[in-house]
């Protein structure tokens, strides 16, 4: 399995930050390290697509001298997929952010929890 | 409704009486009216029940489902009760128009004191174990009243008691009698049981529990041991008369309803030797010596009578439970015997609680001076009821012990007998004080109160000397002419056993 | 399209009190115009369901009414049994409607109330006649939610805690059904859930899963049980006892109670089939809850002293009874059970509405108030007298009867269980003694020392609390001046006492129908 | 619990602790501008603080030991779940770690050529792209062509994360609502904008073009060489943010609005949301599409590839624009 | 190639086309735009179902000019046909209900983003339903998840925002096992879209390879899109979501965005990992125990809540669970109760929200029990609806509650080991529902005590279009609970088209 693993070193490395970026989601309690968690994550997935759209040896899929043959370049799905994924990540971080901003303006504080109880008390009162 | 309507009319006409006496304005103004009506109802009641008991013949009333009739007829021991209840309920009526002249809401008595009188009679005509229980149950209700009547917390709490104990009781037996149902064709009574074998297969272990329960059951009535709590709770606070009905006739319908559904439905073949029997005797002994014990033992004059009739109604069954011919005719003897005995210590009592307010036996040293007739009638019943010849309970007595020995009940047969014989010196232990200190109050006696009141001589009037008289009389006479009694009674006997 | 008589008395009271709710009437908030249509109304809907008894119950005549699923169908059938309860609801609703506008004469929102009331005819018709169990169970439901405002009614703070128990409890325990129905309609012979006398179980694959179906069977008696406050949830009952009178005694006592007990015997006897059960553990346990419940709804009724929640006690247990010859699983057990649906239908009722009258005229509510009003309201007391005594099963009286078919029952299923049965039934008919006839005689003969005695009373434990204390201090004698309520309570009572002592004096003809169903089903 | 020391607060481990939690800030020796604070954000804060000082007493309060018992634990409780909760969240991440390095040692290995992956659709695209989409750079004929749909759908997600954050971070001037006119004033963050830096402003005025330019080559090319609308519309958007920084808003103004903004999104997407359509439905239904490919290699070539990835790239030029500004003040 | 083939596309195509036009109109025009839009849509998804059910066939369509294994598809059958006329539906009458509220809750000028949000949530709906591809599937779960925290957050009170936030969390861990999921299983199969996969991996099953990264793909694919759908244990972020959201938002997200999620759950469970794969791995019984979980532990944390609208959020966790409980059930008909309980539950649960809209409106916008008491008499028809949506939820007969309980019931008796508990979970649960539900109806229906504080201004009678969408979704329950048979009909051929 260790041998496995080690071959495929870039996945490995890939899960691991996947990890890492689940746990700092998790366990954090700051927003902006939530945040970079999830982008960590997000990250590790597109490292993990486009490791797996490598071959070994071969060239960017961008026809180069009329060569159109298989054995030429590498696998163009996941480069597409990653592509797409990396504008979804933007997205999303950009919303998070916002609402980060806009809960410190509210109730100066960046600690999830602790924003939490604040807004219930706000609403109490 | 077919058969002989004659057998409905002792039990109809108090019970309308009753009903009329309950509702009508003018009795409840007038004493003279409602006492006039309620003794010639009685008288009337008595001749009607003659007249029922003579034209004999059976009456079925109503079906209340398809097996279940209400049915009247009239047979040996039907008029054995009948008769005893109407004379000696004519006797008590006679003597509470003095007694009640002093209690409040008469007419509430009378009434109900017709309608109990209607229902029992309905209870000693029935001819099968359905119109037994109705009655047994509407005397319960119907009498409850007059336990009632002074509407005392305590005539309260002991009307209550009085009717959880019978209806207990009551249900004790209607299990018996929801199984009886299922086993026999009808339920009529005949003389050996009417069961049926077949049917019968195979449940046999559950018609002795049913048995059981329906002695247990039906035994509440008759103040038997364990369901005897009743008694001397609810005489003390009823009014004379009705105490004496409840324990010298009332009593009698547990006895009527026991002989009904041992010797009339089941069969006394079917419980002898059983585990049943044994139990019943020694149920009866017990209650024999707990009733005199207790009796003994008891200050208030009419609660230690009600502990005597404890004990004495367990003496008729404990003949019962003999299952043998003597035993039997000394039961039935005894039923008759103790009836009017203890109707005469009862209103006696009833007599001296009128005239002096004494309830406790020893407030009443130097009766004798106050009313020696009536302490004279009380001796005589005394007496009687101890057994001492030639007074009526010896033959009674008689009858029992010879027919204990000759029963064939191993241990009972001779255990049975040394307890009546030591219950009967407890009776003589808790009757005779009351005649001796009456008599002879002693030498530190000073009658003080006597004088004081100015009692001294006061009978009681003869409406209420003359049943007591009657009654005592009664007690003396069948002790010395029991012939006919005994050989009708004999009859009864035989044909059931 | 004669069967469409099956579907009016039904649909017809339903729509009558929806357009009840809705309709507005003029100025006047209450008016003798609104009760004679609102008794027209009730009367007309039970000469319709004589008249579709009389046009025969043999079970043949159906009509359905749509297609809610695959196999389950709206579907009304007339079979006796269905008939006996009809016909039971059939008379006495008019009498309840009748008393109710006399007790109701001084409360607000009479309209509600009725539209209520009246839709709750039709919804009980509808459990009467429903032909399978899916309708069934329909109508179960709705008859929960419908009778949900009329127990909310005086909308205090009791009534509102009232409602919500007996909805947990009803919604629970029909949830618990739910698996019954479910099972019936997985393992039906037909495919559908419709009741066929003895059962309509696929028996040989039935028994390839017995154990489960037993389970599921045990968990639908409980459910409908619910309704039937069988013993762990019978607790909604005595609280429903805020409700208004006429609500407590038709509902609580008759129909919706009688509709679990009703529920109850179609599913054993029409449903699973007594074939399945008999002799299996499931039906000692459910036999045994019966038991339980008896006895235990006895001793508490002796312990209780509110008048309306004894009598809701008497309920619990007098339920049970109905159950017990249920779970006896034999002809003559439904035959028993039934003539107990029917008998304790007319002596609850007489009870509740004698209660009821007693409130109305005094606001007596507690036991202890009731010194010596025997007098003073001889009628209401009169036909209390006749109903108590039945209720303890006193011979001549509706209440023996019933109990005579049970024991009779118990002792030909031969079962060890079944002679408990009847210890137990005579041992709760010697606690009805109690609990009944001290009313009675406090009525009637009431202690001369009442003021201690009632304080004394109140003091007692079993639920009294302050305000009630101070209430007995308050008034203990009857007040002068109290008399009979007027015709409209006085003249159901009476008849109902009489029914009591019809059934009682000459219960033959009812007795041999009944038997007649128990042949077909058992 | 360690021993505590005198000079705990000046200890190492502190300090690397207080550097790990990232509580440190190398800065606050006085680097930053001094923000000038307004009533409003003063009142604000004070209020905060107040909250966050009843929040704190609240805790102090429950864990002193007379607090109330049933307090007490609920508080214990809470202290006890977050230890929970915390323990509970490293178990479940090291087992989803551990699960997925269980798969990956189960997967094809990396760079193989025969992994599933690299099957009949890869072929094809390599193979056949660039006849049938016209497009050099075979990913931009894929996301653009085959797999439109997807690409298409990514352009909302960045119109409707643009959207969410308009309707959280924009202020509108003629807003009827006080709080946030106030708002609006308190966020008026020209406090810190450089004033007229000229080293600033000369250096933009070197590098904006440039990366303009750069921007629009990326985009253009997007079908020859390594790009497309994204990156390019992403070069374009940090040369505006840059402009802005060096001139400010004022300038800006002249050039870039809101209005601009919404229109050129507005005619970008709907362009995009047409063509594709008509694309989609063409090829739903056999149709021709009457489209050109075009020449390879050719920049008015691959069909609607070019247009395309223009659209994109104004698109998310505008957003990260808008994003920038949002971000700052809540509005453009 | 018939012309209505076209319509599921044109149905995704219009829905974002209206959200890009609405972002320059007036708030008003982007409300009446989207109105119609959503009538359009639906009106185009019954055309398809009516195309499938006559031609009893489903399609596939090519979203450009490349079959199959190379360009976008989308497909339709029966069940995406319902699903899809019925997300119509419900979002219609839930944008039509919380018409004043969302009118209050937004600023005016951010009214337009509002409608954006709802068109591009209906159209990432649609394409969820209509997807044949799993990226699509995971770019429109994207922006179901944006336009999600969007219609969240748009109530701009701290409450909402910090729920966005929390929701925005749970979404991020979702999709990124989701994603996670989905690269595995193109690295072992190669194919993104449904029909070759699903080949490829039935290949894969047939010939033993690669078992431990299919087990692992059921399990990070079914726990992202549970964490999503709000499956029990991860349920924590919907109470605060659902509760404080305007109620437009509520309906929407609780009664379309999680079925959303459950519904391409069941179609990659179909269309990609083969059902019978699943079975036999074991994860059906995964979900199973946490579905039965959730009905219960849902229900029992609705009973502790005492703000109304955290209490029918509450009871949509114990509702996922019943729909999880039926996946879980590993039989062809519990899939069939869980379909037809995901339209069981968006219908009356949007009723719900909706009717509360009218409820609160009578007791001045509180939400707590205490507020509500007697809101049934104030406001008649939004406590009718309040009152058949609650009994719906109870499974009271008649109504769409009961055939959903009914069909898992009937379904768990297919298998031997799940039937008793499913049934007694189920019993369980309805008498929970019943206390938590039933209870507020009893108040709403109870007279106000003297010591409550006086309602400030009791707004009596609702709008015309509140009135209208709770009629509609009363009428929309009745039909489901009364005339269910075709419905139930169409559910199981649609399943079979899935395969």
């Amino acid at each position: 399995m260790i041998q496995h693993l080690s071959l495929n070193i870039e996945e490995t490395v890939a899960v691991i930050l996947f990890g890492v970026g689940f746990t700092i989601l998790l366990l954090h309690r700051n927003l902006i390290k939530k945040i970079m968690g999830m982008n960590i994550m997000d990250t590790a997935t597109y490292l993990f697509l486009a490791s797996k759209g490598y071959i070994t040896g071969r060239a960017v899929p961008i026809v180069v001298d009329g060569v159109q043959e298989v054995s030429a370049y590498i696998n163009p799905v996941p480069s597409g997929l990653v592509l797409t994924g990396i504008v979804v990540s933007v997205s999303t971080t950009a919303l998070m952010l916002s609402l980060t901003i806009r809960l410190y303006e509210r109730y100066h504080s960046l600690d999830l929890d602790e924003i939490l109880i604040l807004a219930k008390e706000e609403e109490q009162t | 409704m077919e058969g002989n309507m004659i057998l409905l009319l002792p039990m109809v006409c108090p019970v309308a009486a009753g009903i009329v006496v309950l509702a009508g304005k003018m009795f409840r103004k007038d004493r003279k009216y409602l006492t006039g009506v309620s003794v010639m109802v009685l008288v009337l009641e008595f001749a009607l029940t003659l007249w029922a008991v003579m034209s004999g013949g059976s009456l079925t009333m109503l079906r209340l489902t398809e097996r279940l009739t209400l049915g009247l007829g009239v047979d040996e021991v039907s008029r054995l009760f009948a008769v005893l209840t109407a004379s000696v309920w004519l006797l008590v009526g006679i003597y509470s128009v003095a007694y009640m002249s002093h209690e409040e809401e008469e007419h509430r008595f009378f009434g109900y004191y017709l309608i109990v009188v209607g229902v029992l009679m309905g209870l000693n005509f029935s001819a099968n174990l359905i119109t037994l229980y109705v009655f047994y149950e509407l005397m319960t209700l119907t009498s409850l009243p007059l336990v009632l009547h002074e509407r005392s917390k305590e005539a309260v709490r002991a009307g209550l008691k009085y009717l959880f104990y019978s209806v207990a009781g009551a249900f004790l037996a209607l299990f018996g009698i929801f199984f009886l149902a299922g086993v026999s064709e009808s339920l009529t009574f005949t003389a050996g049981g009417v069961l049926n074998d077949g049917a019968l297969a195979g449940k046999e272990g559950l018609l002795l529990i049913s048995a059981f329960c329906m002695i247990v059951g039906f035994g509440a009535k008759a103040g038997m041991f364990p369901l005897h709590g009743w008694l001397p709770t609810a005489h003390p606070v009823a009014p004379a008369c009705a105490s004496a009905v409840l324990s010298g006739l009332i009593t009698k319908a547990g006895v009527l309803a026991i002989i009904r559904v041992v010797y009339y439905v089941i069969g006394a073949d079917r419980l002898r030797g059983t585990w049943v029997q044994n139990g019943w005797i020694l149920l009866t002994l017990l209650t024999v010596f707990m009733g005199s014990m207790l009796a003994y033992r008891e200050p208030v004059m009419k609660k230690r009578l009600a502990y005597s009739t404890v004990s004495q109604v367990s003496y008729v069954l404990f003949g019962l439970s003999m299952l043998n011919q003597t035993a039997f005719v000394g039961a039935l003897s005894h039923v008759v015997f103790h009836s009017v005995i203890k109707h005469a210590l009862f209103l006696t009592a009833g007599a001296v609680i009128v005239t002096t307010g004494w309830t406790r036996v020893e407030q009443m040293r130097g009766l004798g001076q106050v009313m020696p007739k009536t302490l004279a009638c009380y001796t005589i019943a005394a007496l009687a009821l101890i057994g001492i010849p030639p007074a009526s309970g010896f033959v009674s007595k008689w009858y029992l012990a010879s027919g204990a020995l000759s029963s064939g009940t191993g241990v009972w047969s001779w255990a049975g007998p040394a307890v009546l014989l030591v219950s009967a010196l407890l009776t003589a232990g808790y009757l005779l004080p009351l005649t001796i200190q009456g008599y002879f109050p002693g030498h530190d006696f000073k009658g003080e109160e006597i004088q004081k009141r100015k009692l001294a001589g006061k009978e009681p009037s003869l409406w209420m000397l003359a049943p007591i008289g009657v009654l005592a009389a009664a007690a003396l006479l069948f002790g010395c002419f029991p012939g006919s009694l005994i050989s009708m009674l004999q009859s009864i006997a035989a044909s059931v056993l | 399209m004669s069967e469409i008589i099956l579907a009016l008395p039904v649909f017809f009271p339903i729509l009558s009190g929806i357009f009840m709710l809705f309709y507005r009437w003029g100025k006047e908030e209450w008016s003798r115009k609104r009760e004679l249509f609102i008794e027209g109304l009730v009367v007309a809907n039970s000469l319709l369901i004589v008249a579709a008894i009389a046009g025969g119950a043999d079970g043949d005549r159906r009509i359905v009414l749509f297609r809610l699923y695959s196999a389950l169908t709206i579907m009304f059938k007339l079979d006796p049994m269905g008939s006996v309860f009809a016909g039971l609801v059939a008379f006495l609703w008019p009498l309840a409607t009748l008393y109710a506008f006399e007790y109701m004469k001084h409360e607000e929102r009479k309209n509600t109330f009725f539209a209520f009331y009246t839709m709750t005819y039709g919804i009980t018709m509808g459990i009467a006649l429903a032909g399978n169990l899916v309708t069934l169970y329909l109508f179960y439901e709705m008859l929960t939610l419908v009778t949900l405002p009329l127990v909310l009614f005086p909308l205090t703070t009791e009534a509102v805690r009232a409602g919500r128990a007996y909805l947990y409890y009803s919604i629970g325990g029909a949830a618990f059904a739910f698996i019954g129905l479910v099972f019936v309609l997985g393992f039906s012979a037909i495919g559908t859930t419709e009741f066929i006398a003895g059962g309509m179980l696929d028996v040989g694959r039935a028994l390839e899963s017995k154990n489960v179906l037993l389970f599921v069977y045990v968990l639908a008696f409980f459910g409908f049980g619910v309704k039937a406050a069988l013993f762990p949830c019978y607790r909604w009952l005595p609280k429903a006892a805020v409700a208004p009178t006429p609500v407590t005694a038709l509902l609580h006592a008759v129909a919706v109670v009688k509709s679990g007990a009703f529920a109850i015997l179609r599913l054993t006897y029409f449903s699973f089939g007594t074939e399945f059960l008999r002799g299996t553990w499931a039906q000692w346990v459910v036999m045994g809850a019966a038991l339980v419940t008896i006895a235990f709804g006895s001793t508490m009724a002796v312990r209780e002293v509110h008048w309306k929640r004894r009598l809701a006690y008497s309920t619990v247990s007098n339920l049970s009874y109905i159950l017990f010859g249920a779970a006896m699983m034999t002809p003559l057990g439904l035959a028993a059970a039934l003539s107990h649906l029917v008998a304790h239908a007319f002596m609850k009722i007489c009870a509740f509405f004698c209660a009821g009258a007693v409130m109305h005229q005094s606001g007596k509510t507690y036991i202890y108030q009731l010194n010596g009003m025997g007098k003073k309201m001889p009628v209401t007391f009169g036909c209390l007298l006749v109903s108590s005594l039945s209720l303890m099963g006193i011979p001549l009286f509706a209440g023996f009867v019933s109990k005579w078919n049970l024991a009779q029952a118990a002792f030909d299923s031969g079962s060890g269980l079944g002679l408990v049965g009847v210890a137990v039934i005579l041992y709760s008919a010697l606690m009805t003694g109690i609990y009944m006839m001290t009313v009675i005689v406090r009525a009637y003969f009431p202690s001369l020392a009442g003021q201690t005695e009632a304080a004394e009373e109140a003091a007692l434990p079993g639920g009294v609390d302050k305000d009630d204390q101070e209430a007995a201090a308050e008034v203990v004698t009857a007040e002068d001046g109290l008399t009979d309520p007027g015709w409209k309570m006085t003249v159901p009572l009476v008849i109902f006492a009489a029914a009591i002592l019809v059934i009682g004096l000459h219960s033959a003809p009812l007795i041999s129908f009944l038997t007649m169903i128990g042949g077909e089903a058992g | 619990m360690s021993r505590r020391r005198d000079n705990y607060e000046t200890s190492r481990w502190l300090r690397f602790k207080k550097w790990v939690d990232g509580e440190t800030d190398p800065l606050s020796s006085g680097m930053d501008a001094i923000p000038v604070v307004t009533e409003g954000q003063m009142r604000e804060r004070r209020k905060n603080l107040a909250l966050r000082k009843a929040y704190d007493e609240e805790l102090t309060r429950l864990s002193a030991e007379h607090a109330d018992k049933t307090e007490i634990m609920k508080a214990r409780g809470i202290r006890n779940f977050q230890k929970f909760y915390k323990v509970m969240s490293v178990i479940l991440c090291l087992a989803i770690i551990s699960v997925l390095l269980w798969t990956i040692a189960a997967l094809p290995v990396t760079g193989g050529a025969d992994n599933p992956a690299n099957n009949e659709v890869a072929a094809r695209y390599i193979e056949k792209g660039l006849q049938e989409t016209g497009a050099v750079n075979i990913v931009t004929g894929m996301i653009l062509d085959y797999r439109a749909f997807d690409t298409f759908g990514e352009s909302c997600v960045l119109f409707i994360a643009s959207c969410c954050v308009l309707v959280l971070l924009r202020l509108d001037a003629d807003s009827k609502n006080d709080n946030i006119k106030k708002m609006i004033a308190e966020s008026d963050d020209r406090h810190f904008e450089p004033k007229d830096d000229i080293i600033l402003q000369k250096c933009a005025c070197v590098l904006v073009p440039v990366i303009m330019i750069f921007g629009i080559y990326i985009v253009l090319n997007g079908h020859l060489s390594p790009g497309g609308g994204f990156s390019g519309g992403a070069v374009l958007g940090s040369g505006l943010i840059l402009y802005l920084n060096a001139y400010g808003y004022k300038k800006m103004s002249r050039l870039f609005t809101e209005k601009v903004y919404r229109r050129t999104t507005l005619c970008a997407l709907t362009f995009y949301c047409l063509a594709k359509s008509y694309s989609f439905f063409t090829g739903a239904n056999h149709l021709e599409s009457g489209i050109p490919t075009g020449t390879p290699g050719a920049i008015l070539s691959s069909g609607l590839i070019l247009p395309l990835n223009i659209c994109v790239g104004l698109v998310v030029a505008c957003t990260m624009y808008a994003f920038y500004t949002l971000f700052r003040k809540g509005g453009m | 190639m018939s012309f209505v083939q076209n319509f599921p596309f044109f149905s995704i195509i219009l829905a974002m086309f209206s959200g890009i036009i609405s972002s320059v109109l007036s708030g008003k025009k982007a409300r009446n735009l989207s109105l119609v839009m959503i009538a359009v849509t639906t009106a185009l998804s019954a055309g398809t179902l009516l195309f499938c059910l006559r031609t009893g066939e489903s399609y596939p369509y090519m979203m450009g000019h490349f079959p199959a294994p190379w360009g976008n598809e989308i497909r339709a059958g029966i069940l995406e046909g319902v699903t899809a006329v019925f997300f119509g539906v419900v979002m219609f009458l839930a944008v039509l209900g919380g018409l004043d509220h969302t009118a209050e809750d937004v600023e005016e000028n951010k009214l337009n983003l509002f409608y954006i949000m709802i068109d591009l949530m209906l159209s990432s709906l649609l394409a969820l339903v209509y997807t044949n591809d799993l990226f699509t599937a995971y770019v429109f779960v994207e922006i179901n998840t944006i336009a999600g925290c969007g219609l969240i957050m748009i109530r701009q009170k701290g409450r909402s925002m910090s729920a966005a936030i929390r929701y925005m969390i749970m979404s991020q861990l979702g999709s990124g096992l989701f994603l996670i999921g989905l690269s595995i299983l193109y690295d072992i199969t190669g194919h993104l879209l449904m029909s070759p996969a699903k080949e490829s991996v039935a290949a894969l099953a047939a010939s033993g390879a690669y078992r431990i990264p299919m087990l692992v793909i059921m399990a990070v694919v079914g726990v992202g899109l549970a964490i999503k759908s709000g499956l029990y244990p991860f349920h924590y972020w919907i109470p605060d979501t659902y509760g404080y959201a305007t109620p437009t938002a509520s309906a929407v997200l609780s009664g379309l965005v999680s079925k959303g999620y459950i519904f391409l759950l069941i179609k990659i469970f179909y269309r990609v990992l083969g059902y019978d794969n699943l079975v036999s791995s074991q994860m059906v019984n995964v979900l199973y125990v946490f579905g039965i979980t959730g009905m219960v532990m849902g229900s029992l944390h609705a009973i502790h809540e005492t703000d109304t609208r955290r209490m029918t959020a509450y009871s949509s966790v114990a509702q996922i669970g019943y729909i999880y409980m039926g996946i879980g059930l590993g039989t062809q008909y519990g899939m069939v109760a869980a379909v037809f309980h995901i339209f069981t539950h968006s219908a009356t649960k949007a009723l719900l929200f909706i009717s509360a809209v009218g409820l609160y409106e009578a007791s001045g916008d509180k939400k707590d029990y205490v507020s509500l008491r007697g809101a049934g008499y104030r406001n008649p028809l939004a406590g009718i609806g309040f009152t058949v949506g609650s009994l719906s939820m109870v499974g009271f007969p008649m109504l769409s509650g009961f055939i959903s309980k009914l069909l898992f019931a009937t379904s768990a008796l297919e298998s031997p080991h799940k039937m008793l508990p499913t049934l007694i979970v189920l019993a369980v649960s309805t008498t929970l529902n019943a206390v938590y539900f039933l209870r507020l109806v009893i108040t709403l229906y109870s007279r106000r005590r003297p010591e409550d504080a006086p309602i400030p201004e009791v707004k009596v009678r609702s709008s015309w279009h509140l009135r209208l969408a709770i009629l509609c979704f009363i009428a929309v329950n009745l039909v489901l609970g009364m005339w269910s048979q075709p419905i139930v009909q169409a559910i199981a051929d649609g399943l079979a088209m899935f395969g």
